[in-house]
């Protein structure tokens, strides 16, 4: 099997320390905006938000930004999964 | 045959492992989704009763705990045996944090006659039996991923006290943390859906 | 259009189509492996692929799918459709009889009358597990939910005597969860209605 | 034959012994025969319960049991023959034998982790039979474990759940093996487009069984949690939703299905080119039909529930999706006839078994067009219909397809040869009475016999009488056939490298392969199924 360079690939001390206070800061942001009433707009902001420190997670801690293609789109397939789990169960359960 | 071990075969085989465990917590989420729809007001109503220090709390020791072990995988690499070791004991230590936090919290709840089949579910809202049923499924099954994410690092610790892992083998480093960092994604998304709702 | 009459035109239709496939692949099927058996031809042709004709083999089945599916489709709206005449009649399933409640409370087990030539709506739960109602005279059939009602409407068009089945599976009796539908003329009916047990 | 000695007679880790090396082995091949033999005796007792449901039901009446006994005979039989037979049956026998040899490989890419799904496979098993004989009795739920009923029903259901869930992570895990494999051990020489169609199906199922299983792992959970703490996720007396679990058991079980049936078109797709001695036609194509099989198969599970109360909307958009699973369907069935033509034919048994298997399963397939279509499925759903029908595609369909690889790999794991004119009776005596069992159940289940039905009334009692006669013959032939196999281990009719002039890997290795597989490196050809050589050769003698 061929050398890949990915295995090379090491997070510094100080890019995972500023991953950690973007987490941290977004985990303040998250608990912060929920006091806050937006009505039906706070589902998708809290969602948005989680969904941005999951993809930090993923792409940093995990090195998925540095792994090869073939774990990128299959990552990318089985989240696309989950979404077709869950958004065709809504053809029915909203139209029942 | 002595062939050189293919490191990115072993993570490749970790990484469909977790998804398997994505869409696990997945078949959960379609519940919550599905629940949430038909029963909004008690989600909400449920939700105000769990506390969200204590859900902010755990989340700060899971994004810490998260980033130590993703350190010590950098610390191996330098050859920072130690340095890799101590930081493999805290990520440890934040685990049993997290259960002990974990532990206080199912038994407020509990204290309170909140749980499954107790008198307060069954004869209060059915919204509200179901929204407490998803909160001990999804955070029981999360913690028992967390006990056996521990054990993964428990191992690890041992194999780099041990030197079996060093600066030119750390595959089974490495995959404890993914798995430790799937903990911790699963816990993004439990945490506004259960503890912040609305 | 009868709704019936809907879902064995759509049964013709997929039936026919099939059947002219299968013959089809089977005669030519048998066709090669006869006529190109190794004693008769030992050297075969190197033929890897057409994109022309799979071209064709996928554009065509996906135009036959179709329709098959709005055949199938438009028969099924035929079948929820409750015309706005119907008599109503709650339907309840346990472990294992079918009970009947009327408008004015009569209640009856395992027996269903209603009128000719006038349009049925069943309004049908479950009162334990699930159930499926299901009367193959009217080609209609319904799960019995507990917790969701849900309906099915069949006008009959002649007197007689058809049979109810229980379809989904709900414990040891299961297949003894069986039941009459009698359609009876008008007048018979409004005298059995007022009938007391 | 070359003096390598094979695997039956290598340990592998070398310092094994005795039945240590084949209880610790890691070598994919006994794994393989292992799986082998206790895929067949699960496969024989679910033979003899689904016969004895079929005598139970040749008259009106309890005949040879009660009511109780006949629920939990067929749910038995379907546990068994979905759980234990028909999801491992190919990808865990063949898949482990093949797919490392067509990659030219020397094992699969986590050895121990194959190990371990054996391992997992027989405490699954083990789990069944303990639940037997443990708790209120027989489990009688049918093997959908449908919620309220399989929550409230005093018989043992958690163990059989506890041990679906097992034999679920099994398979996962050997799915999970078979995509690392293919992707990181393929000889360096062989690109995508040059992997045998049975491995480019088995790594389409891998992704199935990857994806899906999770998904009948927490559902079934979720049942045992019901059980236990009377949580109410599905109860709607406490606000639960029975629908969704029917939701989440489709989701995997549905794309389940075509993990049972895309590896038999992997077999197929090797056997039709072989006795062909031509190119399969249009290999892409039925590469890209495997992988969109794939996709479109986890995108319809509701069409299972048109009755269930889901909305109008939802019957429109899966039925609609349906539909689409059919064309790569198609695709496949087309290309094996179009490699037929022009072809030079040889009949051998492998062969019948597969051109039976197009028979069969198209006429499985096409019933199952009747059953997508909203207002057709409503008449023939939960009918003796849908029994017929899913017993064409997975009994016609993956069972021929896995007895056609039977016939075709034997002598390549054993090194033997069957009795050819046994194998042919044995495979005329199964069609019959596989025509006789399942074309009455059709018409049974158009004239509106619900399935799972321990009595019926007396206008089914001809049908039912003839399916039993066919089912009597069909086991005849079955019972014939496994003995013909058995019997040729014994009688030791010593089969050559490549006995049918195959031109995939596995043809190039000495019958059966050393431990390793390759005595010498593995070639790899531009084109997979380019059988110039074989032609050449055949001139030649």
């Amino acid at each position: 099997m061929s050398k890949d360079s990915s295995i090379q690939h090491m997070m510094s001390y100080k890019q995972l320390a500023l991953v950690l206070i973007s987490l941290l800061i977004l985990t303040g942001v998250t608990v912060g905006v929920s006091y806050v009433h937006m009505g039906i707009f706070n589902v998708p902001i809290a969602l948005g938000i989680a969904c941005f420190k999951v993809s930090l997670v993923l792409l940093f801690f995990m090195h998925l930004k540095y792994e090869s293609i073939a774990i990128k789109v299959s990552f990318l397939s089985t989240v696309g999964f989950l979404a077709i789990m869950i958004s065709f169960t809504f053809w029915d359960v909203a139209y029942r | 045959m002595n062939k050189p071990i293919d490191f990115i075969g072993i993570r490749l085989g970790m990484w469909l492992f977790l998804y398997s465990e994505i869409i696990l917590f997945g078949g959960m989420f379609v519940l919550y989704a599905a629940y949430f729809h038909a029963y909004p007001t008690d989600f909400v109503e449920g939700g105000r009763q769990l506390n969200r220090v204590i859900g902010a709390i755990n989340t700060i020791i899971l994004l810490l705990s998260s980033f130590t072990v993703a350190a010590s995988i950098t610390a191996i690499r330098l050859g920072s045996k130690k340095l890799s070791l101590s930081l493999i004991g805290f990520s440890f230590i934040c685990g049993i944090v997290f259960l002990i936090n974990k532990y206080f919290e199912w038994g407020a709840k509990f204290h309170h006659d909140i749980y499954p089949n107790s008198e307060t579910l069954i004869n209060g809202p059915p919204g509200q039996n179901i929204f407490f049923g998803l909160y001990y499924v999804i955070t029981g099954l999360h913690g028992l991923h967390v006990i056996i994410g521990m054990t993964l690092l428990a191992i690890s610790f041992v194999l780099v006290a041990s030197n079996k892992i060093h600066a030119e083998r750390f595959a089974m480093l490495e995959n404890s943390g993914l798995y430790w960092h799937l903990v911790d994604l699963i816990w993004i998304f439990v945490f506004p859906l259960f503890y912040l709702v609305l | 259009m009868d709704p019936v009459l809907g879902v064995d035109r759509a049964f013709w239709y997929i039936f026919g189509v099939s059947l002219i496939l299968l013959i089809g692949i089977t005669a030519v099927m048998i066709y090669f492996v006869v006529r190109y058996r190794r004693s008769k031809n030992p050297v075969p042709s190197d033929i890897r692929g057409d994109w022309k004709l799979e071209l064709i083999w996928s554009i065509i089945p996906t135009f036959i799918a179709l329709s098959m599916f709005w055949i199938g489709w438009s028969s099924y709206t035929g079948l929820r459709n409750v015309p706005d005449d119907a008599i109503e009649v709650e339907v309840l399933g346990q472990m294992f009889s079918w009970i009947f409640i009327y408008d004015n409370d009569k209640e009856t087990e395992n027996e269903l009358v209603v009128p000719v030539n006038t349009p049925v709506k069943l309004n049908i739960e479950s009162l334990d597990v699930i159930h499926s109602f299901f009367i193959p005279a009217f080609r209609v059939k319904v799960d019995a939910v507990k917790g969701l009602p849900t309906y099915l409407t069949f006008t009959p068009k002649e007197e007689g005597e058809f049979d109810i089945f229980c379809a989904e599976y709900c414990g040891t009796d299961h297949s003894y969860m069986t039941a009459k539908l009698r359609v009876v003329p008008n007048e018979e009916y409004e005298e059995w209605l007022e009938e007391e047990e | 034959m070359s003096d390598v000695k094979s695997f039956f007679d290598t340990p592998a880790p070398a310092h094994l012994t005795g039945i240590k090396a084949w209880l610790l082995t890691h070598d994919h091949k006994r794994l393989a025969i292992m799986y082998l033999w206790a895929v067949m005796f699960w496969f024989t007792v679910a033979i003899i319960l689904g016969l004895l449901i079929r005598i139970e039901l040749m008259s009106i009446g309890p005949t040879i049991m009660g009511a109780k006994l006949y629920n939990s005979a067929f749910t038995l039989h379907g546990v068994i023959m979905i759980f234990l037979f028909i999801i491992p049956a190919i990808p865990a026998i063949f898949g482990n034998f093949i797919l490392p040899i067509q990659l030219g490989a020397d094992d699969v890419f986590f050895p121990r982790l194959n190990l371990l799904s054996w391992y997992l496979y027989m405490l699954g098993g083990l789990l069944a039979i303990v639940s037997l004989f443990t708790g209120g009795g027989f489990p009688d739920t049918g093997w959908t474990f449908y919620v309220p009923f399989s929550v409230t029903t005093n018989h043992s259901v958690p163990l059989t759940l506890t041990a679906a869930f097992i034999l679920g992570m099994s398979s996962m895990l050997t799915g999970l093996n078979f995509i690392t494999t293919v992707h990181r051990m393929r000889v360096k020489e062989m690109g995508w487009m040059q992997i045998p169609l049975f491995t480019w199906s088995l790594y389409a199922t891998g992704w199935v069984q990857l994806l899906a299983t999770p998904v009948i792992s927490i559902t079934l959970l979720l049942v045992i949690f019901e059980r236990a703490f009377g949580i109410g996720l599905f109860d709607p007396d406490k606000g639960g939703d029975p629908v969704l679990y029917q939701h989440l058991f489709w989701m995997y079980s549905h794309p389940v299905v075509y993990v049972m049936i895309l590896p038999g078109m992997g077999i197929i797709s090797e056997v039709i080119p072989t006795f062909s001695r031509k190119a399969i036609f249009g290999y892409k194509a039925i590469v890209w039909s495997s992988m969109g099989i794939a996709v479109a198969g986890s995108l319809v599970w509701a069409h299972h529930m048109y009755t269930s109360g889901i909305s109008d909307t939802a019957v429109f958009i899966f039925s609609l999706l349906t539909y689409l699973v059919a064309i790569p369907t198609a695709i496949k069935v087309f290309s094996w006839v179009a490699t037929l033509y022009k072809a030079s034919i040889e009949m051998t048994p492998p062969l019948l078994y597969a051109l039976i298997f197009i028979y069969l399963f198209t006429v499985g397939g096409l019933t199952g067009l009747v059953i997508g279509a909203a207002g057709t499925n409503i008449h023939v759903h939960d009918t003796q219909f849908i029994v017929a029908h899913f017993h064409f595609t997975m009994f016609g369909g993956a069972g021929f397809a896995f007895f056609a690889g039977l016939h075709f790999w034997w002598p390549k794991m054993f090194g033997v040869m069957y009795n050819i004119k046994k194998a042919y009776i044995a495979a005329t005596l199964i069609t019959v009475g596989f025509m006789f069992h399942y074309v009455p159940m059709f018409v049974l289940g158009m004239m509106g016999m619900p399935r799972r039905y321990f009595d019926y009334l007396p206008q089914f009692a001809q049908g039912n009488a003839l399916a039993g006669i066919g089912g009597i013959i069909m086991v005849i032939g079955l019972l014939l056939m496994l003995y013909n196999l058995v019997m040729s281990l014994r009688e030791k009719v010593v089969a050559p490298e490549n006995p049918w002039g195959g031109v995939t890997l596995e043809w190039s290795v000495p019958s059966p392969p050393p431990v390793h597989n390759f005595v010498t490196a593995p070639s790899v050809k531009d084109y997979p199924y380019d059988f110039s050589e074989v032609l050449k050769k055949a001139a030649q003698s």
